[in-house]
């Protein structure tokens, strides 16, 4: 079975195919196309079933020496464990799915999504390059972001949408931060490279291991909906049952789980690791387990179940002990087959009654037998009965807890605990509904595709449990090898005798049951546990997503209040600032006298007209004064140029100043007086900025003078105006020919400008050219 | 056409006498240069000849400097004592010039000289109306006005 | 002629919109003759561009005067592919502006300007002296005030003052800095004036021209704090405009940083953690202006800055692998924003609205045009594979390398945001429900274009949402453009030899 | 004393003195009519002042200069004058 | 004999372009300092325009110089004019001291014609 | 306005103004002046034209609209510019006539480059002018 | 001179400064060119003056036989001038035009185009 792994690529980019051939006709028409995308998992399924037996295959599609990316695939147990389950479940999905859907409006565009998903999930497990792993980890987001709001028109689906996907983009990126990390300070981004001893010790010594491990948990926190993340999760039961039961019980929530497994190896069994995955895990499963009790949605239920459920397999993966790890890679199988079935039946029976309301329903075992079957089997291995292979992971959970060299009563306490809940749960979905008197007389069984999908999974858990070697070396053993990075042995066995951990069992199943009749929940009960929720932490994340956005706009219409003076006040002030530190810290200043020339009294008296010039413009009350002012401050300048050589420059300058306060002239007998303000503490301030600037510049272009000149262009102008460029007025050489693509570009400015001036002033728009 | 043909040699001249180049080509170049500039600015426009005019002229100028300078003196000695000496007054001063040229060049001489200025003509193009600095009798200053800058004036124009 | 290659996309578009001026009142012949000029420039400057991506680094002397004594343009791998971007841009915001301009601008000239703004910016980008560059600036800033303006609504004309008055302020600076340049070293070319710099030891002064260069481009490119012009004005004018603004205008300040900062100051402590510090700003400040607006184009001119802070952080850091980040983040972003503001445009032409709250119903409608529009949307946020996050990528190594927690949390925080605001814009335009449709439907042009029209609307988005998808999943080749940038701006000398030496690459 | 020096040292100053005198008027006014005339007329003695600097410094070209001013300050009038008629009332 | 009238000549100009500057800071009204200053000042700068024509000595120069004193003598009175026309248009007092003022009343404020 | 001495002083001083705005051109190479200054003379001289004759008159006497010599003096910049292009030289490489010719001088394109220069400008400035004076 | 020179820089720049920091569109216009011709003037004093020497090529030669004024920051001078009286000629019909459609020469009263 060497070669089967290279065919991943294709088999990937076959899908993305089938999904972009879905894409393309109509979404509208429901049509002949959409029937055979279960075919897509069904193949893919057999693919991981029969193509690889548990060993390692890598393969190497590319590779960039710049990129940080290498496309690598590799499957190893845990990898084929949950390709088996993406691919299985996701068939039987998609069978339910089309029974379930049938005659909706864009079911295609739901089985686009749901493949999309598949693809990315598939990736996820499948890659052995951080990168690409963290590429189809964002498409899973994105993809479960499409499909969670699939009913977009609902404002619940949407809330729920965006929920999903700020918890699990935040989650990622952090996640990406930590990656990297672990790829600089392993030297790769290769997953099984870094599996290495030396490479393992060279990753845990390094300072910033731990940090890494914080933002590496925090994505897969966020993924696997832990504590206090996990509120996304039960939001995002607004999906499509069959949507939910996909993502929700077998594929993207555990992904979290999935990344933790991988990286058990590198990163399992050091402190942080520990003590982070036992507590939040810890929590979560007994929060979430407590929080399915009260519930009477079925799918709200059967969503805190599930945390509760990712919870445990947290924990276990914290626990990091071999009994732990073969609990963990038993019980992520277990889970998906009842948990799938436990969706589409809640699914199958909203479809049909109309609710899901468990309060609500009764009855229905006698005229939907199957279903009452699913619903039997589905919560015999929830709850862990023997025979089933609920029975085997539950088994195995209590085993890992019980060996605990230090805090084993605890976590035996929570675990049974959590699991006492979890039974009860159980029996809310899988057995309140089809007992009691008939809520809905006309129902009856529906459609083979909404149940035969589910009986099989259901079917499953309970051969399975009775035959664990079928499962035992050829899926399990491989997850436990992989998820310890090291040879595991485990023997999946039924009866264990009568040891603590089955007195344990019956503990839980009796209390379990007890639990069961004493609880029915309804509007009072679930108001309670709302309330409890309303002081959660999905309350105090939306308070602070509340607070976040109001600070954001707060900062933002501070900053951005429309006020021209403050914009230009704070970017003078960052200017004054930067350049006063430069003047101050790197610059000293010393005035050579010798290298200046004297003030003659004509200089004086222009300067000193230009001096008075400008405090008319700045203080006189008269708009036309001020412009006049204006206007003598240019001829001064004028005169400047022609004291220092320039004719060309006061020619021009004194035809432009005069054209500008014509200009103003022209303009100004339809513009308002100025605004008569009295003298007030902005002036000061407006002053100071302005005082500084002119200083530092006064200040900086002395200092410029005392620095020899450099004239080797001028001189090169100089000495080649005539000879070469045959003109005398170097000037106007260098303007039309040394630097003449200077010129041609600035006619271009002054044509511009005039065609702005001319539009400014003359184009009207019609009513519907208005906001194009 | 008489007029545009010596608007056009004058306009060669100054064109000669601005590149400061008396050579052929110069005029050649200058004459279709200014031909081209008439071109562009003219309308249709009758001028009399100025042939006959220029002696006339150079009367005209002397006596207007004579004029410049006494009245210069006049008010030289007036701004720089401290006592004014003005009676100032606006005076409207009927016109026997006709045409534009005629009203626009009596004007600019009067505005020319040192104590009077051509404020406004009537739109009836009757009255030139005149601020003037000195006068003690606004008949006798019209009577000079009249018998000075617009009779000679209009002896060449005519 | 084909040695001009350099000139081409300069004159191009010079020619064009000369020609166009003489058609001033025929808005059908400027519509076709503006497309073909702007296909012309894009062919010239893929081709310039392809020269340039062998390493090569062309020059062209107008006048034929040796550098430093002459004007010179030099084309090195960035301003090849900048170029190349520019005028892909520009070619896709023409072809949007045949239908979206109507005829009222299109009389007053909408497409000659929009050719002379081209004209600028490839100018600005092949530009191997630092007064022509200003010059270079000017075209762009004066045919951007124009083109704000165009048609003087009342929202137009706000902005502009806002606009115009900051825009003319950083030219104040950037010619104070030019001068002290010059008083300084006696030079304006810059290859010229990286080895009088470089053997000058006035760093006290130099550092003040860097420091005024800093804040006049800073303005240009609206980091923090000195960005206020953007979100006053951006969204004001017709979306074809504020498309060839976003994509575009604050990169031509990136590059001019880029190119002084790597040429000119080399090793300063000092002005790269500035640079550092106020990249962080812009990415969280623009950032957070994002999610609170409600004006889809305000959201997207608040991305601007944010992405913007990026690129800056990029410049700060200044390891290889930041740049390659920066050049990348660059590249995606001229044809990520653009595309962004012509997809604001198309939405406004289906719903008669920008504001999120009065659009709705899209994906329903027209389910393929948002298939494009997500990939278009997710790309601007970074998405893997699409073309934003490969630089965002290496952006992240290189801060993880510097140990630079700021930009760390900086650079994850803007990403974050960003999702959240684009994710936004889908909830409420796309998924949500019209919220009035029959009152709506008076505002919406979309029914009454003929399906030719349509489909011109829709080319250029799709022409860019490929570029897009081109850049995300080629990333490995627009990563070897970006190590060749690397190469040559991290080895000035290899930019002063081509300028000082090869004089010409005329036969 | 040469010519230059004589134009230098007691040309030049007569003419500033008159430049700042003029500029008394043009900063009191009191009306814009005033500052008008006293703008033109600072013009006019400027054209003075270039020519004797052309003169000063042999370079004939300021005369074209002079030229210039004398044309500008007869525009500004001009516009000036035409505003003044045209404009409201109230400035 | 150049350098006596470049000395004599810009002598007198200085000194009309003082009595200019004198005079526009010493009249009374406005227009009295339109009166004096126009032609003192145009006087003035003609005479030291000459003078530079003496000092160059160049043809060139000569008719440039008489170029610009042909173009002041055509402009300033128009100029003067102008404004003065618009200064009593806008209603620009007049000395107290004025005799007559037969302009009084005869502008069409509205139509700007005059009687 | 209507005033006829303005309005007589302006017909004479129209054509004075233009030549000097073209002798100002012309010998820029050589002295002060060139096609800034030359271009803004030029359109003095128009402006002050339409200060006295209304603006009708003027655009009446132009003939065509000014802001038609934009393209039409940037076409003759950019030509000149190119024209080295042809022999396979750099943009705006100076092309001279060998001898030189009568009043102008050497005869190259730097000339023709120029009075694009003259050309645009008068045709900007009056553009932004007029505009603005016929608009309300 | 050049103490003079740089102070009367620093005098436009700081002018220039405070007036576009007030409320008036007309200041506001009034304050670039100020700064405008600041920069300008920088530039010509940073390239060094010179008295009496304009950079013009005398004409019976065809070099420089004395010293001559540096004609590069004057061509610079030139080109930035004439770029400034196109934006600034836009500039005050930009501010005509905005106070004829706004109503207002108060530029704190512009604040909309600001607003979420
Ligand atoms: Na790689
Ligand atoms: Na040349």
């Amino acid at each position: 079975m060497e070669n089967t792994v290279g065919y991943i690529p294709f088999l990937l980019l076959g899908i993305l195919l089938y999904t972009s051939v879905l894409t393309f006709p109509s979404v509208r028409s429901n049509g002949f196309r959409s029937r055979f995308s279960p075919l897509v998992p069904i193949v893919s399924f057999f693919y991981f079933l029969f193509g690889f037996d548990g060993s390692v295959q890598t393969t190497t599609v590319w590779d960039h020496s710049l990129l940080p990316i290498s496309i690598t695939f590799q499957i190893d147990g845990l990898s084929r464990l949950f390709a088996l389950l993406i691919t299985g479940i996701g068939s039987l999905i998609f069978i339910y799915a089309n029974g379930y859907m049938k005659g909706a409006k864009y079911v295609q565009r739901l089985q686009c999504f749901l493949l999309l998903f598949m693809l990315a999930m598939l990736g996820v497990v499948l890659s052995d390059d951080l990168i690409l792993l963290f590429i189809f980890w964002e498409l899973t987001s994105i993809s479960s972001f499409f499909l969670i709001g699939f009913k977009n028109e609902d404002e619940a689906s949407r809330q729920s949408a965006l929920q999903a996907i700020t918890i699990t983009g935040m989650g990622g990126l952090i996640m990406l931060g930590g990656f990297i990390i672990l790829g600089e300070i392993a030297g790769t981004y290769s997953i099984s490279s870094m599996s290495s001893p030396e490479i393992i010790s060279q990753i845990t010594s390094h300072g910033w291991f731990v940090p890494m491990l914080i933002l590496i948990l925090v994505g897969a926190f966020t993924k696997s909906a832990q504590f206090p993340f996990h509120f996304w999760l039960p939001g995002a039961m607004k999906a499509p049952t069959p949507v939910s039961a996909y993502l929700h019980s077998a594929t993207m929530v555990k992904a979290g789980v999935y990344l933790l497994a991988r990286f058990s190896p590198v990163l399992g069994d050091t402190p942080v690791w520990n003590i982070a995955l036992i507590s939040f895990g810890g929590v979560t499963m007994v929060y979430a387990a407590f929080q399915s009790l009260f519930r009477t949605d079925m799918k709200s239920i059967l969503a805190y179940t599930t945390v509760s459920a990712l919870g445990i397999m947290v924990f276990l993966l914290g626990l990091q002990s071999s009994d732990a790890i073969a609990a963990v890679s038993l019980f992520i199988l277990v889970h998906a087959l009842y948990k799938a079935s436990f969706f589409m039946l809640a699914g199958t029976i909203d479809h049909e009654t109309g609710t899901r309301d468990i309060s609500q329903l009764g009855g229905l075992g006698k005229v939907m037998m199957p279903l009452f079957a699913i619903g039997i089997l589905a919560a015999w291995s929830n709850g862990g009965i023997p025979p089933s292979v609920g029975f085997l992971g539950k088994d195995l959970i209590y085993e890992s807890t019980l060996h605990h060299p230090a805090w084993a009563y605890v976590f035996t306490g929570l675990s049974v605990g959590t699991n006492i809940m979890l039974f009860a749960a159980g029996l809310l979905v899988g057995w309140l509904p089809f007992r009691g008197t008939r809520s809905h007389p006309s129902v009856t069984l529906p459609h083979w595709s909404l149940w035969v999908p589910a009986l099989l999974l259901a079917l499953l858990g309970m051969i399975f449990g009775l035959f664990p070697s079928i499962i035992n070396n050829g899926l399990i053993n491989p997850v436990a090898d992989a998820i310890a990075g090291t040879e595991q042995n485990i023997h999946l066995k039924l009866w264990h005798g009568f040891n603590t951990v089955f007195y344990l069992s019956l503990i839980t199943m009796g209390v379990g049951f007890l639990l069961y009749n004493l609880i029915r929940p309804g509007a009072k009960l679930l108001s309670f546990i709302e309330s409890a929720e309303h002081w959660g932490p999905k309350r105090i994340l939306h308070a602070l997503a509340n607070e976040f956005v109001g600070v954001s706009s707060w900062i933002t219409m501070t900053l951005q209040n429309g006020k021209l003076r403050i914009y230009l006040l704070v970017i003078l002030g960052f200017l004054v600032s930067l350049l006063g530190y430069v003047v101050l810290s790197d610059t000293n200043f010393v005035i050579d006298k010798e290298q200046l020339t004297n003030i003659t009294i004509y200089e004086g008296i222009t300067v000193g007209i230009l001096f008075i010039s400008v405090f008319l413009t700045l203080f006189s009350g008269s708009r036309l004064a001020a412009v006049a002012a204006m206007g003598v401050v240019g001829y001064t300048l004028c005169i400047i140029f022609v004291f220092y050589s320039a004719p060309d420059l006061a020619m021009t300058q004194f035809t432009i100043d005069t054209l500008t306060v014509i200009l103003f002239v022209l303009v100004l007998y339809r513009l308002p007086r100025f605004i008569r303000l009295d003298f007030s503490a902005r002036h000061i301030l407006d002053g100071i900025v302005a005082i500084s600037v002119g200083a530092l510049m006064t200040v900086i272009s002395l200092e410029v003078l005392q620095r020899t000149p450099e004239r080797e262009i001028s001189d090169f102008y100089a000495l080649n105006a005539y000879v070469m460029a045959k003109g005398k007025n170097v000037v106007n050489v260098i303007l039309v020919d040394f630097r003449g693509a200077d010129t041609m570009i600035e006619i271009v400015v002054l044509t511009i400008a005039a065609i702005g001036v001319y539009s400014l002033l003359k184009l009207r728009l019609r009513k519907n050219e208005k906001m194009e | 056409m008489r007029s545009l043909f010596l608007m056009n040699i004058l306009l060669t001249l100054i064109w000669a006498a601005l590149t400061g180049k008396f050579e052929f080509s110069n005029f050649v170049f200058g004459f279709i240069l200014s031909y081209g500039v008439l071109w562009i600015i003219t309308r249709d426009t009758k001028r009399a000849s100025y042939f006959t005019r220029v002696p006339k002229v150079i009367g005209f100028l002397l006596f207007f400097i004579k004029e410049l300078i006494k009245a210069n003196i006049q008010v030289a000695y007036d701004v720089v004592t401290i006592r004014n000496y003005m009676k100032p007054v606006i005076i409207g001063v009927p016109l026997d010039a006709e045409t534009e040229l005629e009203i626009t060049l009596l004007a600019n001489f009067i505005t020319l000289t040192p104590g009077t200025l051509s404020l406004d003509v009537s739109d009836d193009k009757k009255t030139l109306y005149i601020h003037a600095m000195y006068v003690e009798d606004k008949e006798a200053f019209i009577e000079s006005v009249k018998n000075g800058f617009e009779r000679r004036l209009l002896d060449i124009l005519r | 002629m084909i040695a001009h290659i350099v000139i081409w996309p300069i004159l191009l578009p010079l020619i064009t919109a000369i020609v166009l001026m003489f058609f001033w009142n025929n808005s059908r012949i400027q519509r076709v003759l503006s497309t073909v000029g702007h296909g012309l420039t894009f062919i010239s400057s893929f081709w310039l561009a392809m020269r340039t991506f062998n390493g090569d680094i062309l020059t062209l002397t107008p006048g034929n005067w040796p550098a430093p004594f002459g004007i010179i343009f030099v084309a090195d791998a960035l301003s090849g592919m900048l170029v190349l971007l520019a005028s892909l841009s520009a070619f896709a915001v023409c072809v949007f502006s045949i239908v979206s301009i109507g005829k009222g601008r299109a009389g007053f000239g909408f497409f000659p300007i929009l050719q002379l703004l081209l004209m600028g910016l490839n100018g600005s980008f092949l530009a191997g002296d630092i007064f022509n560059l200003y010059v270079w600036f000017e075209v762009i800033i004066i045919s951007s005030f124009v083109l704000i303006t165009l048609g003087s609504e009342k929202a137009q004309l706000e902005g502009a003052i806002k606009y115009v008055t900051m825009n003319l302020l950083a030219s104040v600076i950037f010619l104070t800095g030019i001068a002290m340049l010059y008083g300084l070293l006696g030079s304006l070319n810059l290859a010229d004036l990286s080895i009088k710099i470089s053997e000058s030891n006035d760093h006290g002064l130099i550092n003040i021209a860097a420091v005024l260069l800093l804040v006049g481009f800073g303005i240009k490119s609206a980091i923090f704090p000195m960005y206020f012009w953007l979100p006053a004005s951006y969204h004001t004018p017709p979306a074809a405009v504020s498309a060839i603004f976003g994509g575009l205008l604050t990169k031509v300040g990136v590059y001019a940083m880029i190119r002084v900062f790597s040429l000119l100051f080399i090793e300063d402590e000092f002005i790269r953690n500035m640079l550092i510090i106020l990249a962080v700003c812009s990415m969280i400040i623009g950032a957070l202006g994002a999610i609170v607006q409600q004006n889809m184009r305000k959201i997207f001119s608040f991305l601007i800055i944010s992405h913007i802070g990026f690129m800056i952080g990029g410049l700060g850091l200044f390891t290889p692998l930041a740049i390659l980040g920066m050049v990348f983040y660059l590249f995606h972003d001229i044809v990520a924003k653009t595309n962004a503001f012509l997809i604001s445009g198309l939405i406004f032409k289906l719903r008669g609205s920008f504001r999120l709250e009065n659009l709705g119903g899209l994906y329903n409608r027209y389910p393929f045009l948002s298939i494009m529009f997500a990939l278009a949307l997710f790309s601007l946020v970074g998405t893997p594979p699409l073309s934003g996050f490969w630089p965002k990528l290496f952006l992240l190594q290189a801060s993880f390398a510097d140990l630079n927690w700021w930009l760390i949390g900086g650079i994850v925080a803007a990403s974050f945001l960003t999702l959240i605001a684009v994710v936004r814009i889908w909830l409420a335009a796309f998924w949500k429900k019209h919220p009035d449709y029959e009152a709506a439907k008076k505002r919406i042009v979309w029914y009454d274009l003929p399906r030719y029209q349509k489909i011109i609307l829709l080319v250029p988005i799709a022409i860019l949402t490929g570029a897009s998808l081109f850049m995300g999943l080629n990333a490995a080749y627009i990563a070897d453009v970006c190590e060749l940038v690397y190469t040559q701006i991290s080895q000035p000398q290899t930019y002063i030899d081509a300028v000082l030496t090869n004089q010409s690459n005329i036969p | 004393m040469s010519t230059n020096d004589y134009l230098y040292l007691v040309i030049l100053p007569i003419l500033s003195i008159s430049v700042l005198l003029v500029f008394i008027r043009f900063i009191i006014g009191p009306g814009i009519s005033d500052r008008v005339v006293a703008l033109d007329l600072l013009i006019t003695i400027g054209i003075g002042i270039m020519s004797i600097y052309a003169i000063v410094s042999d370079k004939a070209s300021f005369l074209d200069i002079a030229m210039i001013f004398a044309l500008i300050a007869f525009l500004g009038t001009i516009a000036f004058s035409y505003y003044l008629e045209k404009r409201r009332r109230d400035d | 004999m150049t350098d006596f009238w470049i000395i004599t000549l810009s002598t007198a100009g200085a000194l009309f372009a003082l009595l200019a500057a004198v005079g526009i800071l010493r009249m009374p009204d406005f227009y009295m300092r339109v009166s004096v200053t126009t032609k003192a000042a145009t006087l003035g700068v003609g005479l030291i325009l000459v003078a530079a024509a003496f000092a160059f000595d160049h043809f060139s120069v000569t008719s440039r110089v008489l170029a610009i004193i042909i173009f002041i003598l055509l402009t300033a009175p128009v100029g003067a004019h102008m404004i003065g026309r618009a200064a009593y248009f806008i209603g620009v007092a007049l000395w107290n001291k004025t005799k007559t003022d037969d302009l009084k009343g005869k502008y069409d404020k509205r139509t700007h014609k005059l009687k | 306005m209507n005033t006829i001495i303005l309005k007589t002083a302006s017909k004479y001083l129209l054509p004075l103004l233009l030549l000097f705005s073209i002798f100002v051109l012309l010998r820029g190479h050589y002295l002060p002046g060139g096609g800034f200054v030359g271009g803004l003379i030029a359109a003095i001289a128009f402006v002050l034209h339409a200060f006295a004759n209304g603006l009708e008159n003027t655009q009446q006497l132009m003939r065509i609209h000014p802001g038609f010599l934009m393209p039409v003096g940037l076409l003759i910049s950019a030509i000149s510019g190119m024209a080295p292009m042809l022999l396979n030289k750099p943009f705006m490489t100076g092309l001279w006539k060998s001898d030189p010719v009568p009043v102008i001088g050497s005869l190259g394109s730097a000339l023709f480059f120029d009075i694009g220069v003259y050309l645009v400008v008068i045709g900007a400035t009056l553009t932004i002018l007029f505009t603005i004076s016929e608009t309300r | 001179m050049e103490i003079l020179l740089a102070i009367t820089i620093g005098l436009l720049y700081a002018a220039g400064i405070f007036l576009i920091l007030r409320r008036s569109m007309v200041r506001l216009i009034i304050g670039l060119i100020l700064l405008g011709n600041g920069a300008n003037l920088l530039i010509f004093l940073l390239g060094r003056i010179s008295k009496g020497k304009p950079p013009i090529i005398p004409e019976e030669s065809k070099v420089f036989l004395d010293a001559y004024a540096d004609p590069i920051p004057q061509a610079l001078i030139l080109t930035a001038i004439v770029i400034s009286f196109g934006l600034q000629s836009y500039a005050i019909i930009l501010v005509k035009r905005a106070y004829r459609v706004t109503k207002t020469d108060d530029i704190e009263e512009l604040t909309t185009t600001d607003e979420i």
